[in-house]
């Protein structure tokens, strides 16, 4: 088994990889910014080296400090958790030559599903199927495949991502210029100026499977995943099971995906994503070759642990679960709780956390990376914490989303709380009439208020500004009174009833 | 004490009088604490229970947060003789401030340009999503507060536009 | 359904019953004492009323006021939770005459099983094996039927529980005078002085059912729990399944608890407590008719929301699920977090809590009834939070645990965390060989120290000696400096790598 | 600075030189950081991460804990001529002190009685459990501080105790 291992993130996702270490009693090396000395991942590690200045690109993009850390401090694998090098084939690859496991896929898979037009091509010859796209006819000028895909569709950046060098186009009279302008971003952005146009799915859900594979052959995949629910091309929520699919549906799309797994030899956890269409279609989209933000909902109904799993697999095991080991039990949902102000267009919130209360009790589980004291800064991720729910139905399963955040305080900086509150408490979300476009396109943050809640808000406003002239609120309130007062009727009742 | 509060255009006369505590005259079982010295508060009025969070956004002016819902509340002593506080005006001096921590991307313009109103100034990069900051009004650029790469805090002045026939200064 | 729900309760317990209100939609009536204002069941709640004074006595042990509260806010039912008046007969039969729903027993079923002569004689009757005594044996006197039954032996009261009025008797020469204060001290605590032996099991655990009755004759049971992990006749861990019993008991002891709850025509949650001896023979105990503190372990593994079915069928539902729904997954353990000092001989600590973190993530669940702020006082029990782990396999779980108790933090007052990070670290533990008696006769909090750990606490507190001469502690110290860095660094890197 | 500190009758000399800290002359790069205003402390001593909890019990007499084991630490400057700092002795004064906070169940002696070594004095009830305060020493009861039903903070003078044998006051 892997000895020690260096985590090459940080946040929620370090602390989570850190968790799984502790469990399986695997040795931690956290790495931090100038910024991130007391991060969680830094305080709940076993050791942590500073690895340079906070912008990424100084520290947790650094892939010689990484290595270099790694090999330093003995560790024998790395895990890069998501975002940053997650995805980066020089990173594995450098980790595999300096000697140690690289905690996902083969870089050359990384490789191979990094680029879109590639990736798309290799899927297409193992039979998948692919949103019609001019890279199928490489022959023919964009004009001419545009005509054929048909209008409105989309141009993309073959080694894209991230909505760079993305573009729409309505008409044939805006191909010219978006093709120029998409080229333009995308040659800045990767280094790499192709593009290809691609038909645009109406009405998409995006839906996911989770695939576990060991390198021997052996895959299995842990059901699907409903992340429909986005903004800015960022999942907000994300479920599991789909509410959209039919039983023979993702019996069908699960094999797809271990179709997808078995033929890129896959080793270690990834994501097969598909767009289905109204009409219950479904075509592949990419491959994540790495963990999700949203793993834990498939490891909450399927009760097997991604993180640790991926370790062993690591580690050179062979998977422990065959196909039928898989019983999803319940219903599962993830809400991102981000440091935004969804009453200021999202703005990215700052500063300094001064309390948290996360939820808890029966079927929730938090996955955070701050705390009382945190400073929340700008060169990171907005995504400081994951609220996960399990239920027996999805009822259950929202109902429980909306007591979690409820109960979710956090001061000091502001988040998207009251977003997530209103859109689990829309009839749409309830009634799982959504797709891709709902959230920006149909979804908008209520300002209308309950009546008899503007009596309290008046109260409270009113209370403070008393207090503070009359600073009634110089030392806490209740304390003194209330030790006074039970010392007199400890008297009293030891006195007689 | 007497106070005016007014929450989304309806008044509330709201009146505490050592434990007494009425609003429109009539009298409300208050009970409130504030929980961990955060700014969160523990209600209890006429025995309903609820917590909320109250920031004071401004002088006398508050957002106070209740069940995912957002109030925006201003409270003025009965015996002030001016009206229902305001938020003090910002941008109407023509500066533009740094709504968010941010790292300045972007600087598009420099000291001496002539602005449109809505034209980005300066894109303020913050949490992996970019923030165009916008004029306030048509104007010419009169002092840039930034350089590129620049950190800058919230609130922070990073562009001076003198707004079009407004007076200098 | 209930509309709403008074509880009659506070702590964690009051917590847990106000969320899953929360998820059915009912409203609830929090109660508090003195102490209790800020205390998180009232924050909570949908509605909360003083009740009186910080003993419990005067407060939540009073049935006149809780009834009177609820009756004055339109409450429908009255949930007790545990402990207090949970398994009073008559306050369930206060309730009842009240036109309040009592989720628990009816209360002649409460009265039946808090006799423990009455419900032994009970459960003989309906085939149930239980430990033998001398009430088996009305007619003849006490010295003959210690005689039979053989020393040791204990002597317990009819109407006991606590440990009041119960005596370890060794020999024929103590029977007489440990029988004179077994009287006496059962005549002080419960009005009656009725005493009966029981023969002493020996290496015995302590396993009990869970069960579900809807008074409709439908009675299923979650499978078994293990808790003989004791101190002062106080559980502090348990878990399920017992890794003592065989499939084959497990299956045979499940059976004879629902043979005991059908006979009970028993309603609503319950525990049926049995002991069983290194041979593999079982005996009732007794019959707890409420809800236990150790409930969450069956709902990780089963998946079953107990205090929603328990309200459900309080409701008048009937049960929602068939024995054969029932099928336990994994493993799960619990452990109660105790405001006691455990290098002062487990001594109350008391005070302000100035800090809580709770551990989270895959697999672990929390039930608290403390945060940041809180205080504890000297009138209620220690229990200050529950941790309940959930893993594949009983390994899997004792890591979590482990994992879990180690990133637990609470400033302010001592706990016994440390005692049962030792304890979960215990061969004796891990391997499963331990009886009721283990935790007090067997296993000591060990004072040894690692010794490379000796530097790390000399380091600390050096620091902070040496932090408070200097008054470098005056501030946060990371803060100032990390912010006055990061904006040079920024500017830095604009300027060019 | 320079300290002598001792753990568990072992002593380690840990000087604090600036940034520099040397342990038994050797040097350790140490970074300590408190956590939210709490006894809670996350250390980094040549990249290894310990989160420990540092409460000073008296005078430069520290309890740490360190993942679930207590570690007893006098810390005394090397310039200071006295010994190890010691626990102040409580008790020596025949002043029997409320070990926790709790409500007297019980008080089982009045002024003038003799009473023997760990006879009971007084029974605390706090958390549901009762706790006996025992006599420390043979002797004569002086004073009895608090009524039956009382309730005590942590520390509180319960009973005087004249010990047999020292003088009085």
């Amino acid at each position: 088994m892997i000895k020690k291992l260096l985590i090459a993130n940080r946040g929620e996702i370090a602390v989570r990889v850190i968790r799984a270490c502790r469990e399986l009693g695997i040795a931690t090396v956290a790495v931090y910014s100038d910024v991130d000395r007391t991060a969680m991942h830094v305080r709940v590690a076993d050791e942590a080296y500073h690895i340079g200045e906070a912008p990424p690109r100084l520290s947790y993009l650094s892939i010689s400090r990484l290595v270099e850390v790694a090999v330093r401090t003995g560790a024998d694998a790395v895990h890069p958790g998501y975002g940053f090098l997650a995805e980066n084939p020089l990173f594995a690859q450098a980790c595999q030559e300096a000697g140690l496991i690289f905690v996902g896929p083969d870089y050359h898979t990384i490789r191979l599903l990094g680029d879109k037009v590639e990736a798309r091509r290799f899927m297409r010859d193992a039979g998948i199927p692919i949103v019609p796209g001019s890279d199928e006819h490489p022959g023919g000028s964009l004009e001419e495949a545009a005509e054929h895909l048909g209008y409105p569709l989309l141009i993309k950046a073959a080694a894209g991502g991230g909505g760079k060098g993305m573009r729409l186009v309505r008409r044939l009279e805006e191909l010219g210029p978006a093709l120029e302008v998409a080229q333009r971003e995308a040659a800045t952005a990767f280094g790499d100026d192709t593009v290809y146009l691609e038909r645009i799915v109406r009405d998409a859900r995006h839906i996911e499977f989770q695939i576990l594979g060991d390198g021997y052959g052996n895959v299995i995949h842990l059901g699907d995943r409903e992340c429909s629910i986005q903004r800015r091309h960022q999942k907000v929520i994300e479920e599991t099971p789909s509410r959209a699919l039919s039983e023979e549906q993702r019996r069908e799309m699960g094999e797809v995906a271990l179709r997808a797994a078995r033929a890129a030899h896959y080793r270690s956890a990834g994501t097969v994503e598909f767009l289905v269409d109204a009409a219950g279609a479904f075509y592949f989209l990419e491959v994540n070759p790495r963990l999700q933000v949203e793993h834990p909902v498939s490891e909450m109904v399927t009760g097997v642990d991604i993180v640790k799993e991926q370790l062993r697999i690591a580690a050179g095991r062979k998977l422990r679960y065959r196909q039928e080991d898989i019983q999803p039990r319940g219903w599962s949902i993830e809400c991102r709780i981000l440091a935004e102000d969804p009453y200021s267009n999202f703005a990215p919130s700052t500063g300094r956390i001064t309390g948290v209360y996360e939820p808890a009790g029966p079927g929730i589980r938090v996955e955070s990376g701050v705390y009382d004291g945190f400073e929340v800064t700008p060169y990171y991720d907005s995504l400081i914490a994951k609220v996960i729910v399990w239920g027996e139905t999805r009822g259950d399963a929202i109902l429980r989303m909306l007591r979690a955040l409820d109960e979710f305080r956090i001061s000091g900086i502001k988040t998207n709380i009251p977003f997530c509150q209103q859109l689990f408490g829309s009839a749409s979300f309830i009634g799982g009439q959504f797709d891709t476009t709902y959230l920006e396109q149909r979804f908008s943050l209520s300002t209308e208020h309950r009546r008899e809640q503007e009596l309290t808000a008046a109260l409270a406003a009113a209370y403070v500004e008393h207090a503070k002239r009359g600073r009634h609120l110089s030392r806490p309130l209740d304390r003194e009174v209330d030790r006074a007062a039970w010392r007199l009727v400890a008297r009293r009742e030891a006195m007689g009833d | 004490m007497k106070y005016i509060v007014e929450v989304e255009g309806r008044q509330y006369r709201i009146e505490f009088e050592g434990e007494r505590v009425l609003v429109d005259g009539a009298p409300v079982r208050l009970d409130v604490r504030q929980i961990a010295d955060l700014q969160l508060y523990s209600l209890l009025i006429d025995g309903e229970s609820f917590e909320v969070s109250v920031e004071e956004e401004a002088a006398a002016q508050y957002s106070v947060i209740l069940s995912g819902e957002l109030y925006s509340v201003a409270v003025r002593s009965e015996d002030s003789l001016t009206g229902v506080a305001r938020k003090p005006s910002r941008g109407g001096d023509g500066v533009v401030r740094a709504p968010m921590p941010g790292l300045v991307a972007t600087l598009a313009v420099e000291v001496g340009d002539e602005v449109a109103a809505g034209q980005t100034l300066v894109v303020l990069e913050s949490m992996k999503m970019e923030n165009p900051l916008q004029a306030p009004a048509p104007g010419q650029v009169t002092e840039v507060h930034v350089a590129a790469g620049d950190a800058v805090e919230k609130n922070q002045p990073v562009i001076t536009v003198r707004v079009s026939g407004a007076g200098a200064g």
